[in-house]
């Protein structure tokens, strides 16, 4: 982990410079490099020093047994008072001697987690990035499939593809337009049941007179969600952003629950199953994605390509822009003559769409119930939107990748009971270290170290908490 | 099998719950009120609560046969004071170590929205780690008869020990926020955190004392909740949304809309459920929820936590 | 009167003998009669927050080409009359007539501050407000793209109409950026240009909406005495385009120099109006400002950090 | 300060932490008698809210594993995969494939939930691989044209059926309030009792709930309707909150409900004295009531840190041995395929039912029993069929 950054090399101060001057009063004491013993002694590093320890405590139990109601302190207390503790005490010294004496893993990690300034003029006109380098990601998501297990290709198409595309969808929502959309997986839902409505006699009790081809409904589910996002929009977007939120919040709960009630419609948690794959017969070609995997997964990475290749227009056309302005000044934006409730709703019903679609997609892929659209769902969207980088194409797609290949990998490598306790971790380690996300985009970028600095809004929720600048 | 016949005791058990709603909003108002960010973790705070005061009170419980008297006052008493401290110590490492450094950093707010999300996950599943995944019953500690009666419908003691502890908090806490130092420097920091700090208070201290006086309040509830309700590392989740919906419903970061909209969800919940079939129930709730913000865009008492005394 | 500045204490308690209501009407008698070289008219505007009258029963006419400054003491309701005429705020009383062109009118009360940019009334905040991560020309783009039609779905599929209007937003925005002598500053971010050229970007932007009627609020708040300079000059041309300015400042002695009209108003009323030189010898314009000490407007700074959400 | 050293560390231990857990899950791998090792996978329910349920049978997996690698009788030892669908079908398939990339796993005891099963059944099936379900009761489940998928669980139809001539025949019940917990197994069970029911001229009043903590209104509302009987068809740690909250309030009727009550903790989580009558249907054998099952208890408990078994831990148990008793009869031809064509034959008899299968891949003939709280413990009755002729 420390790689080549050996203790006692002096750091190099120019690069933390930078940061420094925002660190307050105990700014100073940092860089002076201390790796002198006494140092070692200062309130601030036996602080240090405890709460490392009292994480290697944590870690200890994290990874200690499982244990029971009746005795509640009986699993914690066994990880704790088990030979396995010195190892966890020891690394916890070792880190605070490498963080009390090293100060290139400070540098590392300031250079790291600090943005690279760069001017607007070189970003700006510079369309859609080198050319070579989105190219080369191209080459390594059509080669990657095929080195991994059939499982992990599964994966690919039901965790990472489709979360990938879902959050293409909801970055529009709160990427660009600044809008917190906390039931977001309502309108895959929404794209789920029209397809068994319009492609299945059996798969629902409430089906269409006729059978259509999945590719039939692309369409149609695209206008439904974009019409069911407007519906909601239209009224709830005078709303300020918390409050938009929670009714979003319960608009996914009240969709997942009539899916669920709704017995004689939707078959209820009895899932609609029988929904036919996707097939084509054009010209002579017929061809059906079956269960097989990665037919599914190309076919759904080109459609990311072609999300991500048409979002990124959007977002460099006038309507990017007034989107930009909304999330910076609503009020600056209105009086340009901005119409912000409805480009809000453009961005809503654009959203929408996106996760309407996903939604036939995965219907025709799969059985689903109502299972699949439960508000932690629409979390766990958002938490890869944020992650990845809010209003950042590609940002979000590797935020899918991360956090959805996170779960995969995890699952082998813990108990699964326990797989969202390091989840968890993970999240809020990362946000701690890079709160901009993974890929945060440029446009992005500028304004989250412009709202540091105390000038404009970082999203249309409004500035960053109080006592976010020290 | 009429409405009316059922009207007051349906209200009288939708008060109980609404009461335990309102003391989980004063949690998500308190903090919103001062930081304009809604501490998605809270839930959290209130189920390490709930099984810091079930244990506790557990633990005390003499075998064999139900505690009555004085013993009863003091079981319960224990349970309130342990579960409010561990919900004041959860909400406080919460704090530390999930929005603390975020704020030095001066994060996006979404950032904090994560890395609560993220807390929490951590924060349930270790919780079902270490104390299993099974419901927790915690055995009666009084005798739970009808104490009175009131317009046909029965009062139990249960339901008054909770609405009676539930209310004392709620005004003791409006109490403080209203006509104390504290209170005054919490109001200020709300109204105007930069101001606040030209005129000598310390935000960071008032930012703490609001996790902490929430999270007691989390946890005092959580232990209510758990002796009727049983406590599950996973117990959160659902009484957690329907406290921040209270609070949003009330005015979110007004310490007396965050009480008025609790209650009013109990009830809206315990008559939408006896009216029509009760999985609809949360449907009805979140439904007026909507129809109230249309009407009211800034909840039924309006927002601002400095405007609520 | 150029020593009539803003000393706020005074100001408030010379507005203790305020002007009866009753003198208003007659205020208007001043401005040729027809209507037909209007571009706009307010009547009997009248505002309140709570218990505190914003403005009350306040009437302007400005004629088409026309510069005309609105002054007063701190809080007598200016900015409360530029919220009002673009939609921010919503009145109790009264009406705000527009003409975009001759024998065209609209009322402006009841829209929404973006419908009414798209009518022609552009405006400027008093601390400035730009889109501060956005580069200059984007800022200025904004504006200039507003009337465009072109969807989303051009946009994706890369229509050559939305392409051609891409461009001409582009032209204009960076003709604009020349007009306001912003043309290096192109590509550079709003937030990272000095005070006085964020002033003149916004101007640029509000001019990029091609409104027939321009709102400056303050605009030589804060700038130097070159700045302020290169702004008459830049007002001059802006009103010789036909863009009639309406105009809140406090630096007298740009608002006798620029403005034909000038309109005095002190708590919420009007108490003056008439060519810079009638008000000046306006014995209730002098009893307002009476006692206020030379001072000649606001200091640097007064523009810029002043609250945010005041719009709000 | 130095807050971000501190920072620093943090990620640094997560890091370590994720290292330290991988070496920590990954020192499985010995083999530590000369037998041969036959891998079997579990699917089922690890994650989420109803991981208790997927514990149940997972311990139930586990001991019946023991039980046969401490046996000299059976010429293997059985080795497990875990793979975990958190009960939901969006990871179904991921969960499935994970076991049938394994190439060393010959057969699978799961998917545990229907919705699961029906999102990962068509993987199970095209690649051949047996799946034995042990919890899995949507009726639907056996006509849906999977070819590998057999379960040890009787449908919903069989308990539903039995249940309402139960609450009829022998409680005598004029009035029944039927309550379902919305999930596929509540609705599916409700779904078989309430017809049956009608049909014997009963009345019947219909209402559904979504699991929650709060059960007071539902108990007035209950209360109100002044049934003989009221049934839930959910799982215990819902029923544990009604019953409290009904017991609460003086409900004098009956209290009955299914499998997925009938469980140990029930009567822990609703209190002994709320749980005291409450009848519990269930299409199997109790492992912890039924004599013949004692030793089943022991090891169990032996095996998994003293737990208890609870709801699907003997189906599971049984599943598992059933597949050892047909790997023994194989002798050295185990595979996949040998594997699906022998066990349809399998005849094992189980401590919940004698394992034999129907040619659609139901278990044959079950018995629906009855059990009910008696003080504090969860007691049988006896068969439904025999106390109605009784």
């Amino acid at each position: 982990m420390t790689g080549p950054n050996v203790p006692g090399q002096p750091a190099p101060r120019s690069s933390t410079s930078t940061r420094e001057g925002r660190e307050g009063p105990g700014g100073p004491r940092r860089v002076r490099p201390s790796w002198h013993p006494a140092g070692l002694r200062s309130p601030a590093r036996l602080r240090q020093l405890g709460v490392l320890v009292l994480l290697g405590l944590l870690a200890a139990v994290v990874t200690g047994p499982t244990g029971n109601s009746d005795h509640p302190l009986r699993a914690a207390w066994d990880s704790i008072a088990d030979p396995r503790i010195v190892l966890f005490l020891v690394i916890a010294v070792v880190l605070w001697l490498i963080v009390a004496l090293g100060g290139q893993l400070r540098t590392l990690a300031v250079r790291w987690t600090t943005p690279v300034r760069e001017p607007v003029g070189a970003a700006y006109g510079r369309r859609g990035g080198p050319i070579a380098l989105n190219l080369a990601l191209l080459a390594v998501a059509i080669i990657a499939p095929m080195l991994f297990s059939t499982a992990a290709q599964q994966w690919m198409v039901d965790g990472v593809g489709i979360y990938a595309l879902l959050a293409l969808g909801l970055n529009v929502v709160v990427g660009y337009a600044g809008l917190l959309d906390l039931g977001y997986i309502a309108f895959f839902a929404i794209g789920a049941y029209t397809t068994a409505y319009f492609t299945s006699q059996t798969a629902m009790p409430w089906h269409a007179p006729f059978t259509l081809n999945p590719f039939f409904v692309f369409p149609i589910a695209l206008l439904l969600a974009a019409l069911a996002g407007v519906v909601l929009g239209a009224p709830t977007l005078r709303l300020r952003g918390d409050y938009l939120a929670i009714v979003t919040l319960g608009f996914g709960e009240i969709i997942h629950l009539l899916a669920n009630n709704a017995d004689g419609v939707t078959n209820g948690a009895r899932g609609a199953f029988g929904v036919p794959h996707l097939s084509i017969h054009l010209l002579g070609i017929d061809y059906t994605w079956g269960i097989d995997p990665l037919p599914y997964y190309y076919l759904l990475l080109a459609i990311i390509v072609i999300v991500m290749i048409a979002f990124g227009r959007l977002e460099r056309s006038r309507i990017g822009r007034s989107w930009a302005a909304i999330r910076e000044d609503e009020i600056a934006a209105e009086a340009t003559g901005v119409a912000t409730l409805r480009l809000k709703l453009l961005a809503f019903a654009i959203g929408a769409s996106v996760s309407g679609f996903a939604g036939v997609l995965f219907a025709s892929k799969q059985f689903f119930n109502p299972q699949s659209f439960s508000l932690q769902a629409s979390f766990f969207i958002v938490a890869v939107v944020i992650f990845g980088g809010m209003g950042s194409r590609l940002g979000v797609v590797v935020g899918a990748v991360v956090l959805q290949g996170l779960t995969f990998y995890l699952r082998d490598l813990v108990a699964p009971a326990d797989r969202y306790i390091y989840f968890g971790a993970v999240i809020v380690t990362m946000m701690i270290f890079r709160p901009q996300g993974l890929v945060p985009s440029r446009r992005r970028r500028r304004e989250i170290e412009l709202s540091e600095a105390g000038v404009g809004a970082a999203d249309a929720l409004g500035a960053a908490p109080t006592g976010a600048r020290p | 099998m009429g409405f009316f016949d059922q009207f007051w005791q349906l209200t009288i058990d939708g008060l109980m719950v609404g009461s335990l709603y309102a003391v989980i909003a004063l949690g998500y108002t308190l903090v919103y009120g001062v930081l304009q960010l809604i501490n998605f973790a809270h839930s959290e705070v209130f189920m390490l609560g709930s099984f810091g005061g079930l244990f506790a009170a557990r633990a005390l419980l003499p075998d064999g046969g139900v505690p009555g008297g004085f013993q009863s006052v003091y079981l319960v008493a224990v349970g309130l004071a342990v579960g409010a401290l561990c919900g004041a110590l959860a909400a406080f490492t919460l704090e530390r170590v999930a929005y603390r450094p975020l704020r030095r950093r001066s994060a996006p707010r979404l950032a904090y929205l994560i890395s609560a999300i993220g807390a929490s996950l951590f924060a349930v599943n270790l919780a079902g780690k270490e104390f299993g995944r099974q419901n927790v019953d915690l055995p009666d500690l009084f005798h739970n008869d009808t104490v009175f009666t009131l317009f046909g419908a029965d009062v139990s003691t249960q339901s008054l020990v909770i609405f009676a502890v539930a209310i004392a908090m709620l005004v003791g806490l409006d109490r403080l926020v209203a006509g104390t130092r504290l209170g005054q420097g919490i109001r200020a920091v709300a109204q105007d955190a930069d101001t606040a700090v030209l005129m000598g208070v310390n935000v960071e201290r008032i930012i703490i004392v609001t996790f902490v006086v929430g999270g007691l309040l989390a946890g005092a509830g959580g232990f209510l909740y758990a002796m009727t309700f049983n406590a599950s590392y996973s117990m959160g989740f659902v009484p957690g949304v329907k406290a921040f919906t209270a609070a949003v419903l009330g005015g979110i970061g007004n310490v007396r809309g965050a009480m008025l909209g609790g209650l009013l969800l109990g009830l809206v919940e315990s008559y939408g459920g006896y009216l029509f079939q009760a999985s609809y129930k949360d449907v009805i709730a979140f439904l007026v929820l909507v129809a109230i913000l249309m009407i009211r865009p800034s909840g039924l008492l309006g927002e601002r936590l400095g405007r609520a005394a | 009167m150029s020593r009539a500045g803003s000393h706020r204490a005074s100001a408030r308690r010379g507005g203790a003998a305020a002007v009866p209501g009753a003198r208003q009407p007659s205020m208007m008698e001043n401005v040729g009669g027809d209507p037909g070289d209007l571009v706009v008219e307010a009547r009997d505007l009248s505002l309140r927050f709570g218990g505190v009258t914003s403005l009350d029963g306040v009437s302007l006419r400005q004629r088409r080409g026309e510069i005309l400054a609105v002054i007063g003491p701190n809080g007598a309701g200016k900015t409360s009359l530029f919220n009002c005429l673009t939609g921010a705020y919503r009145p109790q009383e009264g009406s705000v007539t527009f003409w975009p062109q001759p024998g065209q009118s609209t009322e402006l009360l009841g829209r929404r501050p973006h419908a009414i940019t798209r009518l022609g009334v552009a405006r400027t905040f008093q601390n400035i407000r730009l889109f501060p991560a956005l580069s200059a020309l984007e800022n200025v783009q904004i504006g200039t793209e507003v009337r465009q039609k072109y969807g989303p779905l051009s946009v994706v599929l890369g229509l050559p109409h939305a392409r051609r209007a891409e461009r001409d937003g582009v032209r204009r925005a960076a003709d604009l950026l020349d007009l306001v002598g912003l043309a290096h500053r192109t590509h550079e971010q709003a937030a990272s240009l000095p005070y006085g050229e964020q002033r003149r970007l916004e101007i640029a932007r509000a001019l990029g909406t091609d409104p027939r009627l321009l709102l400056l609020d303050e605009p030589a708040a804060g700038t130097n005495p070159v700045e302020k300079r290169d702004l008459a000059a830049l007002v001059t041309r802006i009103a010789a385009t036909g863009v009639s300015v309406l105009l809140i400042e406090h630096d007298m002695g740009l608002v006798m120099s620029l403005a034909t009209t000038v309109a005095v108003l002190n708590f919420g009323r009007m108490i003056a109006y008439g060519s810079p030189s009638e008000v000046q010898r306006d014995p209730a314009v002098i009893e307002a400002y009476l006692g206020a000490d030379s001072g000649t407007g606001p200091g640097p700074g007064a523009g810029g950090a002043g609250n945010r959400r005041e719009l709000g | 300060m130095g807050r971000r050293p501190i920072l620093g560390a943090i990620a640094l231990a997560t890091a370590v932490t994720l290292s330290a857990a991988a070496c920590g899950s990954s020192g499985d791998d010995t083999s530590s008698s000369g037998k041969k090792t036959i891998t079997i996978g579990f699917q089922g329910v690890l994650s989420g809210d109803n991981q208790q349920l997927g514990l149940n049978a997972l311990y139930g997996v586990k001991t019946a594993i023991a039980e046969v690698n401490a046996d000299a009788s059976y010429p293997f030892e059985l080795k497990l995969v875990e793979s975990d669908d958190a009960g939901s079908p969006d990871q179904g398939p991921t969960a499935a494939q994970k076991l049938i990339d394994n190439k060393k796993v010959v057969a699978v005891v799961g998917p545990m939930f229907s919705g699961a099963t029906k999102a990962s059944e068509p993987a199970y099936s095209q690649a051949g691989l047996l799946s034995v379900s042990p919890s899995a009761t949507n009726p639907a489940l056996t006509t849906l044209g999977f070819t590998s998928f057999y379960r040890v669980i009787a449908p919903d139809t069989v308990q539903g059926k039995a249940a309402a001539d139960y609450l009829a025949d022998v409680l005598k019940a004029k009035k029944v309030y039927s309550l379902d917990d919305k999930s596929e197994y509540g609705t599916g069970l409700s779904g078989a009792l309430e017809p049956e029911l009608k049909a014997k001229g009963i009345e019947v009043i219909h209402d559904g709930i979504n699991p929650t903590k709060d059960y007071q209104s539902e108990a007035t509302k209950i209360i109100a309707a002044k049934p003989d009987v009221l049934y839930y068809s959910g799982y215990y740690a819902e029923l544990a909150l009604l019953t409290k909250a009904l017991k609460d309030k003086g409900f004098t009727g009956k209290i009955a409900s299914g499998d997925g009550s009938n469980d140990p903790q029930y009567v822990a989580q609703a209190g002994a004295t709320a749980a005291e009558g409450v009848y519990l249907t269930c299409p199997c054998g109790d492992a912890n009531s039924d004599p013949k099952a004692a030793a089943f208890v022991e090891s169990f408990k032996k095996v998994n840190n003293g737990a208890k078994p609870g709801t699907y831990s003997g189906e599971a148990y049984d599943a598992t041995k059933a597949l050892a008793t047909v790997f023994k009869q194989l002798g050295d031809d185990v595979n996949r395929e040998s594997v699906l064509k022998a066990f349809p034959g399998v005849n094992y008899a189980g401590i919940t039912k004698t394992v034999s299968f129907e040619s659609n891949g139901e278990v044959k003939g079950s018995n629906v029993y009855v059990y009910q709280v008696k003080n504090g413990a969860i007691t049988v009755l006896g068969n439904i069929a025999d106390l109605i002729k009784a």
